[in-house]
């Protein structure tokens, strides 16, 4: 028997808006994978999106789901967790949504250590408004924005989240399809802002930019230059130039927020 | 090796990306009027790969 | 049995007023001079069951009140001019998916900065129009102490019972000064929850309308799974492009409050039958006018007050009773002329003068200014 | 007493807003007067000189900042300077010898009394000023009963402090009646 | 000799504009319907020794575009809706500051994320009202392509000849629909650069105005150092809490626009000497009722245009000329009623009907709505 | 003779307005002692910041000051130095104004490299308005808005910085007058993006609530729990704990956003 | 000719909005008629179906979009079926015979020919369909000259790919005229 | 061990900290009616810790 995605789909909302390649689907069935491994009761799962490509996910998913405005999936995840601190709160965006306009409250979140789950879908661009250059887009890539090449310096999206605090971070890709699957479950089990990142390839608004290959040619590149987390830290500097490490890159105990901020006036 | 019973491309699902026939480790798919398609059901050894990559929902691999 | 007096300050009668509507949470981040209302729920919160949280701007602030009412709980942010016009994209979206909360602007002095600790009357248009698009408003302005606790109430009300933000617009001086307050009693004053579906969940329609233009709202986590977007959405809840779809919604959201003007429109009229004269004033600055009209009349002027409490919608129906009756509309206010642009465009040129008083020094218009004003017989 | 108008003015930590808030929410709640209460803030809210003023009538206050005030009191020099400029003519001035080296000039009654000294060594706690103020002040101005006064300031202070602050209003009073008697100043001065 | 002719998206005539006026720094942060903008600059600023930056979102743009401005920079940045509604704080504090720069504000459909690919016109009262706090403000409305260019030089020439930002109110529909343009030569339109100060830097008082109510504004780092801030501020530049003279200072900065209403608000009025009719309209809107003007005249109707190039400060001054005169005023425009309600303001009740026609369906009002409404006599 | 500071300040404008005992009078002290030991031309020198007490700073420094809207500091300075990159650009602001409201800009500048030195004044609260608890309040402080205590988890704003990309990171006190200077003189002196953190007493805002002993006391505090990096560094997590390393405490060669835009597009 | 309505759909990548520039912009250029040239966009602007409208006239034109067009272009099926819905009664519909299975029904009339396969085989790249098809249409409609055709293709074009397309609008014409002669098809349907 | 000349103390810059009375290692400065004043110059060793951290440019240490 094939996998019953359709448990966790909204009927009729198949097909996606998705371009065909974008490696978003494939994102979407781990996640399903994920919840539905987990056993979670759509009633208590919430899924926050701001705005961009990644952030239609939510319109698909048979839950709570609230399609916010750009870059504030995360301000609105916090005021609903805060007021049912019971539901499973997902949080997802784009590379821009999360990291661009939405970046303070990426860090602040993070800084909070508040039970919810980041999900950052980092495709190099800025896919929904047609491809102009994100804080993750490789330097001297074509962007619309960058017809010269991009001048800019790149966020190291996980890093970021660990000079924040946020006491989960973990990175995959759309090539590790299960890896992924089992990352995401990791980062809902966790009690504390968890955040994961997924490369994932746009061959609409970077790929055809970029000369680089089919879909299927974006995947293999994945493959190619991510690096199992344990094994990256054997690798030299030179070694790992140009490629980055996958897998759990950092956990931690720290006091939950609700939980303490409960505890220390008195509601728990 | 394990095989596979059956494939169900869904061709209204989809979109011709060709994921599946690039990455499928044995050429077993291959793409037919700008859709995914069955190339040799034998050669399939169900390692899934285009299942579970397939951004569409497009392909169903049912194991033997 | 008499009821309770507290002396209270302006902003701690807007939280005495939000604990009694049955607020349980509170996001915002501090700006003079709002931070009271912050200060004193981060104390009083906890003790009704209900948390507060300091976000890191505005914006998070805005978006989590959102949350925090999609979740189901009454909701309320205060801020002041600056953090006001950062709230507006958000604001926006709270508007558009129809989604209770109430927002305090305890308005201050000047554009910008400005005089960040003296009062303003400023914001009044940016209550309407801030945000882009076409979407329905509400405000409400309270003059004393005592308002300031019954009208937060009322704002919980209207957001509740219509789906939308409600502001509460007040000013630095209401805001800090202390006045005695009854104490209003449970039952005392009307308190509306929002309507929630009662349906199976599976035929639950979230912007499906009731006959009232209002469509009943499920809390995220009570069974009712469904979609909230600020795309333009159909009754189910999902975005659409079909504009014609998105026109009638917008149009069916801007009569869900147009057509309850009665019942949301709140205008205190005093002395009005007789006069030639009418004082179109708000907030702190009609507790001078009502001052200047007292005067004014004990030396047999006929001049009346007309003293919105809620600012938007508009109060057009009850100003259009004084076309072509009287003959001076008097609009003092703390700005350089906002609310008399509306008073001009509903008087149509029915009274041979309207006149403002427009003062933005950071000081309240003073009972004399406005006396003289009345004297002046233009 | 149609409606007086009273400042009272100091620095940041002297207490003077609370005081003035005791004494507007004493006429207020225990004596069915209207009373108002209102203060100014510097740039943003910090420190610096402050002052709070209160209003307190008979019949419904409608202007709620005082104009101009009819009794101030001042905590610091610089407060008196600053804020004395608009005290009326004949006015009731307050001062508190140590910290109030000149007196603004004026043609008002001065009182100055030795309000902190006062506090901080015969009660025991400089920070009770504001409450020996408020003693003095409603002694001289006899804005409200000393029971409602008491009761005003007991309904705001910390448990445990109400002896230390009964004190204090009764210090204040005694102050005001020693500057009284020797026509306004009780510093041996 | 011909003006060379190009065939232009709306959008890359802005950039013409732009470049036209001088423009050599922009900073924004993308959202469609406006990204042609940036993206054409992208590529085209380096050319002219320009540079270009994509900051991390709207608030950053606009604090970018008036620190560039404020090095001595004509600078521009571009957005639509939620864009606008996130740079108003910012925005607020140019007009305090009296920084140039030019805004352009391709208006899409729907308030929140709305209907974004779609065109819309419900921005207008925004415009002006956005920002907290009493401001002047300068909008302008294109309605054709070569307008476009056009318009955003005079938008330049405005913001710097009155230190003042310029919001360039234009749309989806001409922001990419493709026309051609003339393309104007050097010295073909004007172009303005901002008064620079001359005297000993040691005399500069940066908010000293001159005969025209403007100061000499100095580039920071061409020796004139002095201080800039958003609180209300003397004319040294230092800040203040002197109520009365920030009330001065705002006054100031109000009229430094209307006393030169005459040279900010231009207005097209095309048949309107005997028109008994007048049709307000502007932006896309104004082509088809351009259009439906024609095929009414054509039938003997008297009905006249008047489009509003500027649209604030809003043309009372023209639109006083037909008080009493015409007998109705049709105002389509997408939205649900924005600026009829200023066309009613200033008519003040001597027009027997003012008749909106609005449309926020994602379609632009056609030619044959207009001309039904013309004809239906009401 | 006595240092004279009068001339990098403003004739007339002091006293400033910050409290008795505010350490940012002595930061201001460090700051003029580093830019006129590095003989910098205050007509080529910008000081931007946005508003809180810190922020008031430029208005008394003898420079091009802008005064900016709350959080924006490093969003003006940005288009300030992209104008002009010739200007020797200072964006300055309290912990709520950097890392608060303004953390996004502060991450982004990080990432961007691009030639600017930023102070951050922490002093663990948000001072300006009265004493609300910012995002550096330590875990149980009381601030007016944490009257329980604060449940909030702390940004480590050097760790941010590091996290966000930032190619020079240093941390001082009050304290480290001298230091500091020195600090601040490597900061300028640095080509990219430099960030010094300054921790400083705000004896009415903070002190007060936290029965923290006198403005001295909390100079005397900043000494006591500060470590030297090299010193740091040879610590066990134990004796680590409630104590900060102070002194540089990352730098790294990276290329700085305008020379590299510049050359990308041609202008160099 | 007063005024033509033109749409021009197809999917994607297949160049029809860059077509439609073309054409208006060789009509407003260089033969100076009156034209406009626009496009719609999907939710934010990325992939999927896509159309360019082109309105022609000799005199000014308001209204700047198609409101029913008099001539459809359509490269793909879904193109094909969605945007010949306002096609006016006895318009023009160009289709793809290759992508476009079934014509939709209409009183048109309806040219069906193999654009994508000649530009792949015939001319020798796919990527100029567009080109072709401006040869195809301008030949059925008469909308400009050859010439001004030629010309605006060739300013928007890369250098070095300046006879690919010129061959490419000679394709088209072909196509066209053999179109015709057969009424209507010429695929050998 | 250095020595100071002359300690300068503007009364109206002072904002009486304590500071740099708290600060001195030598006890030679004291609050004087809400200020800073100087106690016992001879004391002073000119360590300057009480100008470098002085908030308010009050004090001024003139080096032997
Ligand atoms: C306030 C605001 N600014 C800009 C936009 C335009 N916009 C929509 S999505 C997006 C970025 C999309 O990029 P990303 O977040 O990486 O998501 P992706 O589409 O790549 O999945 C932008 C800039 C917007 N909708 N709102
Ligand atoms: C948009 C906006 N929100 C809020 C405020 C109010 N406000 C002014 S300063 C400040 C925080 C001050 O804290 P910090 O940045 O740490 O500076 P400090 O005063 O402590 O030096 C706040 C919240 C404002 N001025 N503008
Ligand atoms: S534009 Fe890119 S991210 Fe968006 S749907 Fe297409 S491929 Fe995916
Ligand atoms: S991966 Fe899916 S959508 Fe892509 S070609 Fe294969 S079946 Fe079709
Ligand atoms: S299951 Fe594996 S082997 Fe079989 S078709 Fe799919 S990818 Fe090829
Ligand atoms: S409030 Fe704190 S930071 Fe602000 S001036 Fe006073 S001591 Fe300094
Ligand atoms: S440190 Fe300066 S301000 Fe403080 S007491 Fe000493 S001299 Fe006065
Ligand atoms: S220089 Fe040193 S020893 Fe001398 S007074 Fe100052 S702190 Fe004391
Ligand atoms: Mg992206
Ligand atoms: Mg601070």
């Amino acid at each position: 028997m094939a996998y019953d995605y359709a448990k966790y789909l909204r009927a009729g909302k198949i097909p996606h808006i998705w371009c065909p390649g974008c490696g978003y689907g494939i994102i979407m069935k781990s996640i399903i994978r994920a919840v539905d491994g987990l056993g979670m009761n759509k009633d208590d799962l919430v899924f926050t999106s701001g705005i961009g490509c990644a952030s239609r996910l939510p319109g698909y998913i048979d839950a709570n789901t609230l399609h916010t405005t750009h870059g504030r999936s995360l301000g609105f995840a916090t005021g609903v967790k805060m007021a049912k601190p019971e539901l499973n709160v997902i949080a997802l965006g784009g590379d821009g949504d999360m990291t661009a306009i939405g970046g303070n409250h990426f860090i602040h979140a993070c800084r909070r250590n508040i039970d919810i789950t980041c999900l950052v879908f980092n495709n190099y661009i800025y896919g929904m408004t047609g491809g102009q250059y994100s804080p993750t887009t490789p330097k001297a890539a074509r962007a619309t924005t960058s017809p010269y090449g991009n001048s800019d310096n790149q966020f190291d999206i996980a890093q970021l989240a660990i000079g924040a605090g946020a006491s989960f971070v973990a990175r995959s890709t759309t090539y590790h399809a299960v890896p992924m699957e089992k990352l995401i479950k990791q980062a809902i089990e966790h009690k504390g802002f968890s955040v994961v990142e997924i490369i994932a390839g746009c061959p609409t608004g970077y790929g055809r930019k970029n000369k680089l290959a089919s879909p299927a040619g974006m995947i293999e590149w994945q493959k190619a230059n991510s690096v199992n987390k344990v094994q990256w830290d054997k690798m030299t500097a030179e070694e790992q130039a140009g490629k980055f490490p996958i897998g759990v890159l950092h956990q931690e105990e720290k006091p939950e927020f609700i939980e303490a901020y409960d505890a220390n006036v008195g509601l728990s | 090796m394990a095989k596979a019973e059956k494939i169900e491309i869904y061709v209204n699902l989809c979109k011709g990306c060709e994921i599946c026939v690039e990455l499928c480790p044995v050429d077993a798919l291959e793409m037919k009027d700008f859709k995914a398609a069955v190339k040799d059901l034998d050669k399939c050894i169900a390692c899934m790969q285009c299942e579970l990559r397939c951004p569409d929902f497009a392909i169903e691999v049912y194991k033997q | 049995m008499a009821k309770e007096v507290k002396f209270l300050q302006g902003n701690e009668a807007v939280c005495e007023g939000a604990l009694y509507a049955g607020c349980t949470f509170y996001a915002g981040y501090p700006i003079t001079p709002s931070t009271e209302v912050a200060e004193i729920l981060a104390a009083r919160l906890p003790k009704v069951g209900g948390r507060f949280v300091q976000m890191e701007d505005e914006i998070a602030a805005m978006a989590a009140t959102l949350g925090g009412s999609i979740a189901g709980r009454k909701s309320l942010t205060a801020t002041s001019g600056p953090g006001m016009s950062l709230k507006m994209e958000n604001l926006g979206y709270g508007y558009l998916t129809e989604v209770p909360c109430v927002i305090v602007n305890v308005m201050r002095g000047g554009p910008s900065t400005g005089l960040p600790t003296g009062p303003g009357q400023s914001d009044i248009m940016q209550a309407k129009w801030g945000t882009h698009g076409d979407h329905p408003a509400v405000a409400l302005t309270p003059s004393t102490v005592q308002e300031q606790l019954e009208e937060t109430v009322r704002a919980f009300n209207i957001s509740e019972k219509y789906r939308i933000p409600v502001i509460l617009l007040t000013d630095e001086i209401i805001g800090h000064m202390r006045e005695a307050v009854n104490m209003p009693e449970p039952g005392d004053l009307e308190v509306v929850d929002r309507k929630r579906p009662t349906c199976d969940p599976k035929d639950y329609l979230p912007y499906k309308p009731e006959a009232d233009g209002v469509a009943p709202m499920a809390d995220f986590g009570s069974g009712y799974r469904y979609h909230i977007t600020g795309l333009n959405h159909l009754e189910d809840g999902f975005p659409s492009n079909d504009g014609k779809l998105a026109q009638a919604d917008e149009i069916r959201q801007e009569k869900k409050i147009t057509d309850h003007y009665d019942e949301i429109v709140v205008v205190d009229e005093m002395d009005t039958d007789d006069a030639e004269i009418l004082v179109f004033a708000f907030g702190s600055t009609a507790r001078s006018a009502k001052e200047a009209i007292k005067m004014a009349r004990a030396e047999g002027i006929k001049v009346g007050l007309f003293r919105p409490l809620t600012i938007w919608p508009f109060p057009d129906k009850h100003l259009q009773k004084y076309k072509n009756k009287v003959k001076r509309i008097i609009v003092p206010e703390m700005n350089l002329g906002m609310a008399i642009l509306e008073v001009k465009r509903v008087m149509e040129g029915t009274v041979p003068s309207i006149e403002g008083i427009n003062q933005i020094d950071s000081e309240p218009i003073t009972t004399i200014t406005i006396l003289n004003k009345i004297k002046e017989g233009k | 007493m149609a409606k007086t108008q009273i400042r009272l003015s100091g620095s940041g930590g002297q207490g003077m807003i609370t005081a003035g808030i005791i004494l507007a929410a004493g006429a207020a709640v225990f004596e069915g007067k209207k009373a108002i209460q209102s203060q100014s803030y510097g740039p943003e809210a910090r420190g610096g000189a402050s002052k709070a003023e209160v209003v307190i009538s008979d019949e419904e206050i409608f202007y709620p900042k005082v104009m101009a005030p009819d009794v101030l009191v001042a905590l610091t020099q610089e407060a008196a300077e600053k804020y004395s400029k608009d005290l009326v003519d004949g006015g009731i001035l307050i001062l508190d010898d140590l910290m109030v080296k000149e007196a603004p000039k004026g043609n008002w009654k001065i009182y100055t009394m030795p309000i902190i000294i006062t506090a901080a060594e015969k009660v025991g706690k400089a920070m009770v000023a504001n409450v020996v103020t408020l003693g003095a002040l409603n002694e001289i101005c006899g804005l409200v009963s000393t029971e409602t006064l008491e009761k005003a300031v007991l309904s705001r202070v910390p448990k445990g402090t109400e002896e230390l602050n009964k004190n204090a209003i009764l210090a204040g009073i005694e102050l005001a009646k020693a500057c009284k008697a020797e026509g306004g100043c009780c510093c041996g001065k």
